[in-house]
């Protein structure tokens, strides 16, 4: 499907990089989020990333977009995770744009263009206060009215959610048995009751309440009353994948500067890093960055080539990536000691982004039961290795 | 040999019920909630909770009656910590009662415990630790705060000059007890003296560390020609490391009750309770159920240790280094395996980490249980658990130089 | 409950360690094991046990035994596992004397006097074909007939049945519906088939079918017909804390060789001993140990003391116990290196010990699995710390 | 760069078939049944099968083309492999034809090349390793073994003295391609050579060591002035250290198809069918269940690791030193998990262990299921993958030199 060559995506990786190494990093992530601008990103990166042509990377031409795939955005958000970029990149690009492209009318598709220029930040909102991981329980009701939508509900906090200019928001259309569809909610819509927070790692974003928010009749993405709960399924799937890869990047930098800690600091009259025991546990590490670059890179190709079953390679990526981010998230800080545990060093801020990480869209052991549910238990079911 | 003999006692039993009743009655009210929510406590807080302790001769209830505890034997200790943990009292603070407490009644001048000890019975004074340094982390010995001697017109004296770091509290601190550098030019561990310093005095300048949960715990703090009178040398000079590997001994010995762990437990099954997930509360989850199970184990085995390590320390008088290691070891990272569960649970909330719900008074809008904050405080610190104290790592070589030694 | 004392128990405890180091170990049991004699265990060592007293440790004065608890007797297991000994100690001692102790009629019980001098040896045979470790599963039928029993249905392998002189067998009374009874079942009773294997470990055992084996009145268990399936329980829940006991003399030993062995071998020019990896491992393995070590202690006393809970205390010593078995076997030969997989070297036998001990009466996942089906999941229900 | 970009290459799927077809055709009859319960194979069949590859070239299918092979590309050495292992074949012994006939086409003179490399290709000699000796395990240049050049009415020629050991099938050996210290005075890896010994010639001693599993695999082998005409000298003298490191890269290159995992998850889901627990299949079990998805995922990750190593390797012509590591770590430490979970389902069955069952023409009264024997075999074997070929350790430590150096 991805037109992109090796050559070109390397090309691209190596843009990313040199941008966010120049422009980013913990000090000015830490920075944005305790501003006291309400965003708590950067506006100026947003402009940045449009400029460049990024936002479009996976919109399809007609929106000005370059029309690569997961794989391409998958490489963004590597290096947006290695420096802690902060802006609620793959809930405007995978999940939002990800909607408005699988599902949108003609019209609706032309909002795509203001993603695409950076005039457009996107919100997703799917998760509720009972609904934990499990995507099918949706309460929020849309209720048809006149020229329109009724809606009323609330949904959980979902970062990203505060700035955004409009949220894509799932309900019941009808009454609590109705198909869920999935509303362009205009973020100064009436009757929405936001509460922002910021989220462990400082990224904020926003639980949000609607009492009977009124909304037009083209609001409803794809202006049918077909039930998407399937579609929310992929699209999340393919948000957890964008996650792996922000924790990718997050995982190797953290290693990086794990290694390098070690390689300057002294104990007992000897290097840190002369001691056998940190250098296993850097090996470790290492082996943990390679298995998840691997492990995600497999379900990146096996999306863009429209894998039959590649929501079971996602699953297996965000399992083996969420506890590798545990272990190199936990193990930087411990190898760095007391200093680790200071909010003046980058190494606890990458611990707080891949705890975020581990969690969001469904953490290691939830997708442990998804792929124990789906697992074949008869004679010659082995699944894991494809073909 | 392989198994003790041991019995339950049921003396203990009424005291167990006095400590619950006294838990009862002062973890209440507006305090009570706050520990509840896991929120910061103020100095006047801990100060209320530690001098009521002190009322009942409990805070210093395992010193040797002469300088004003009750004598307690390890079991009541034990039973105390434990209850106290349970019921979710606040930290116990230790730096006076259990540390520098000991080291002066065990090798202090008659002048020295008369000053200092009923000050800390009473808990009239804020005391700090100053052991580690930038540099000498796992290292102690490695330390480089400079004591010099010399005499003035009001006597013999010492000249601190240096820094110390990791100071729990220290801008609360009314005193600190330090291990200064005596002698530069013997091994490293021959050259230690042991100080206490009134942190009023000119040149003490505490500086606040920042840590990755966003709260205020710690602090660096500088010596700058700070003058303190030779009479605050406790024992010997140069002699300061044995007092320092005294005190860890006794440090150890009261280690690890196992109330904390049920503590966690409890939060972890009131946040399951209240998380549901398909519309389901998530203590119907099997993968829950089984992680329960699995961290009872746990924590059944930590408390089957300290219960060891108390009747090895009983019998033979000083703890077992095997054991001692193995609970710190695994106190830490139980510690944090539960943590992590309760982070596990919050994953289904968001994740929203609102610092300002762990200040009293704050009622903004919550998101997820009201414990959330609490907990994510706790996990993001508690990372350190496998640091203080002696990490992992130190712990697993001085069990290995043990088991080596055969 | 027990009358021993501290004292007491470390008496024995030295009596046991130096009868067994003096007389057993590897080459001994190894040589016991892969003799051509059918039982593959000491007479010899067995009639020592009887005349030191050892047999009877736990049994009633009345059949001239000490009235030890289930402490002493793990004392006792600890040791025989330390020294690899191969004789069916837990078979004979808890379940078979411990179902004649808890069950039988005063003429029953007088077996156990021939019991502790050594003169009985007994076989247990509870587990079928296809029951895994539930030990609620019984299909085996003790039809009544005239003058007592008629005995059809297959037992699955049990080490040290080959070599009992009665047999422990359970089975439902009449039909597939009917109470679960314990018969005593003399080896030698027709229409028995036995076929004999040997375990893992080299000890032997064997299953045992049994095709219209006719019994007389007397075999049944007490006399009487009352459904003994929570009795089984107990008994297998005492075998699994004797097989805990066992695995940490086992463990103790394969720690303490391999700490040994690194002290001994060099290589890079040093002391395997030097390498902090290596040390970190076997401080892992002790730490292990000493969390065995207490864990069994707590549930032996939880036993002895007839706490209304001790079974929770040996489902946990078992989860723990087979998990540190499972760390230090495998890390044991993992330290040896090649020398490690041989034959000759004590350390892969004890492997082996410790893979069955992990095994018997229920795996450490099967008894997770149990106590999480016990599981207090309300609020304010944590059990684990006792009072 | 975090992805490259692959694709799947549609004209390796006929490959493929043939390969399945050819395994269907060859794996069957008594063989089959044979390789099923995992008994041991006797040489003859060894040797049957390795003719029947040698038939089709495949032996030695990723030779170059003028050395007598078929010039395959990694991904259908891979398949080759997968598919093999997939269908339960026997080892691919990879002594000749993967270890030394390399290093014979690449360093060896134009006279070796004529003379040993049709014979691997056509596998009608067996050839052994002479690598480790008693005391030079993970730290293999230390080896001992002395090679001294002498001449005599013959010619030039080396007098060998010494010890190899786990020469794998040993006893079985017709060459052993050995490391031999020639000069004792240097760098101990720069005295080392290559030499190509017949196990025929007097002096040579094969003697068993029995492994854990109770079988016989592995040998000592001794040199006791064994004469070893010079022209057995493969390269340089005292660059066999240079050759032995080319043959590991070569060994790592084609390392750890995912086949035989497809293999161990197949018996692992037939033994789980046929075990029973309260009188329901344990594929019922949850436990089981999620243990299966569990080891998929590492499954899935070994299969990405060894893609993406090939495609490193590739790209780069040599493997990548923190891929290889990985790739052998998690490896072996997978086939030992899966081996485990097996052994936990054996359980069920009282974990009989009837060696006799693993010889051919056996026909006493099984316990368990027909597998367990093979299963438990293999088990205990097994426990040697973290030791041999770079031991755990050994590979931690060479993945931290890389990470170290950046």
């Amino acid at each position: 499907m991805s037109a992109f060559s090796t050559e070109e995506r390397q090309l691209l990786d190596d843009s990313f990089n040199e941008y966010f190494r120049d422009n980013y990093g913990a000090t000015h992530a830490v920075a944005l989020a305790r501003s006291g601008d309400p965003d708590g990103f950067g506006r100026k990166e947003w402009s940045d990333y449009a400029d460049l042509g990024w936002l479009g990377l996976t919109l399809p031409e007609a929106a000005g977009g370059s029309e690569g795939g997961l794989t391409e955005a998958g490489i963004f958000f590597a290096a947006a995770g290695r420096y802690l970029a902060q802006e609620p990149l793959v809930q405007t690009l995978v999940l939002g744009a990800g909607s408005i492209t699988r599902l949108g009318t003609p019209e609706q598709q032309k909002q795509l263009k203001e993603i695409a220029e950076g005039k457009l930040l996107v919100g997703f909102l799917h998760a509720e206060l009972a609904s934990g991981y499990d995507r099918s329980h949706v309460t929020t009701i849309a209720q048809p009215i006149e020229g329109g939508f009724r809606l009323t509900g609330e949904k959980a906090f979902a970062v990203g959610a505060h700035s955004a200019d409009i949220l894509i928001v799932s309900a019941r259309i009808g009454d609590a048995a109705g198909p869920v569809g999935l509303f362009l909610v205009p973020a100064d819509t009436d009757n929405m009751q936001f509460t922002v927070a910021p989220a462990i790692d400082g990224r904020r974003g926003a639980a949000v309440r609607f009492e009977d928010a009124e909304l037009g009749k083209d609001a409803l993405l794809g202006n049918n009353t077909e039930d998407r709960t399937l579609e929310i399924d992929t699209l999340l799937d393919h948000g957890t994948l964008a996650v792996c890869a922000d924790a990718l990047g997050a995982m190797v930098a953290a290693t990086e500067i794990t290694t390098e800690y070690l390689n300057t600091r002294e104990q007992f009259g000897r290097k840190l890093a002369d001691f056998q025991v940190l250098q296993h546990r850097v090996a470790d590490m290492k082996v943990f960055c390679e298995e998840a670059r691997v492990v995600i890179h497999a379900a990146l190709t096996a999306v863009d080539e429209g894998a039959p079953d590649a929501n079971l390679a996602i699953w297996r990526a965000k399992v083996q990536t969420a506890r590798a981010a545990r272990f190199i998230g936990g193990q930087g800080i411990q190898l760095h000691g007391g200093m680790g545990m200071t909010d003046e060093m980058p190494i606890g801020h990458y611990y707080k982004r891949l705890t975020m990480c581990e969690a969001m869209f469904g953490d290691a052991e939830w997708h442990l039961d998804r792929l124990a549910s789906m697992t074949n238990m008869s004679v010659n079911g082995s699944a894991a290795t494809g073909s | 040999m392989f198994f003790n003999s041991s019995a339950h006692n049921p003396s203990l039993d009424e005291f167990r019920e006095e400590v619950r009743a006294f838990c009862r009655k002062e973890i209440s009210g507006d305090f009570g909630r706050k520990l509840e929510l896991g929120q910061h406590l103020e100095k006047p807080e801990y100060d209320a909770w530690l001098k009521a302790l002190a009322g009942r001769g409990w805070l210093a209830g395992n010193w040797p009656k002469e300088y004003g505890g009750l004598g307690w034997e390890p079991e009541q200790s034990a039973i105390f910590n434990d209850e106290t943990a349970r019921a979710g009292a606040p930290w116990l603070i230790p730096f006076g009662v259990t540390m520098v407490g000991p080291v002066i009644y065990t090798f202090g001048s008659e002048e020295q415990k008369k000053r200092f000890l009923p000050d800390i019975v009473a808990n009239n004074l804020w005391w700090c630790q100053g052991y580690s340094e930038p540099g000498s982390g796992s290292d102690l010995a490695s330390l480089r705060t400079a004591a010099v001697k010399g005499t003035d017109a009001d006597g013999e004296h010492y000249i601190v000059n240096g820094q110390k770091t990791w100071t729990t509290l220290g801008h609360w601190g009314d005193w600190i007890f330090c291990l200064v550098r005596t002698d530069p030019d013997v091994k490293k561990q021959k050259g230690i003296s042991f100080l206490l310093i009134d942190m009023k005095t000119p040149g003490v300048t505490v500086r606040k560390i920042n840590t990755i949960d966003m709260g205020h715990h710690l602090n660096e703090v500088f010596f700058d020609n700070v003058r303190v009178p030779a009479e605050n040398l406790v024992g010997e000079e140069n002699k300061g490391w044995d007092y320092a590997k005294f005190l860890l001994g006794h440090e150890r010995a009261g280690a690890a009750g196992v109330g904390k762990f049920t503590r966690y437990m409890d939060q972890l099954r009131a946040v399951l309770a209240i998380t549901n997930e398909g519309g389901k509360p998530l203590s119907e989850s099997p993968y829950f159920r089984r992680r329960i199970a699995d961290l009872e184990v746990s924590i059944a085995t930590l408390a089957a240790l300290s219960e060891d390590q108390r009747t090895a320390f009983h019998a033979a008088g000083s703890p077992s280094l095997i054991g001692a290691g193995a609970l710190k070891l695994r106190a830490s990272e139980l510690q944090q395996e539960i943590l992590q569960t309760m982070t596990e649970v919050l994953g289904r909330h968001g994740l929203a980490y609102q610092t300002d719900a762990l200040m009293a008074g704050w009622n903004g809008e919550l998101i997820g249980p009201k414990e959330s904050a609490g907990i994510l405080y706790e996990q993001l610190i508690r990372r350190a658990a496998t640091i203080y104290g002696g990490s992992s790592e130190i712990q697993r070589t001085i069990i290995a130089k043990s088991a080596f030694a055969g």
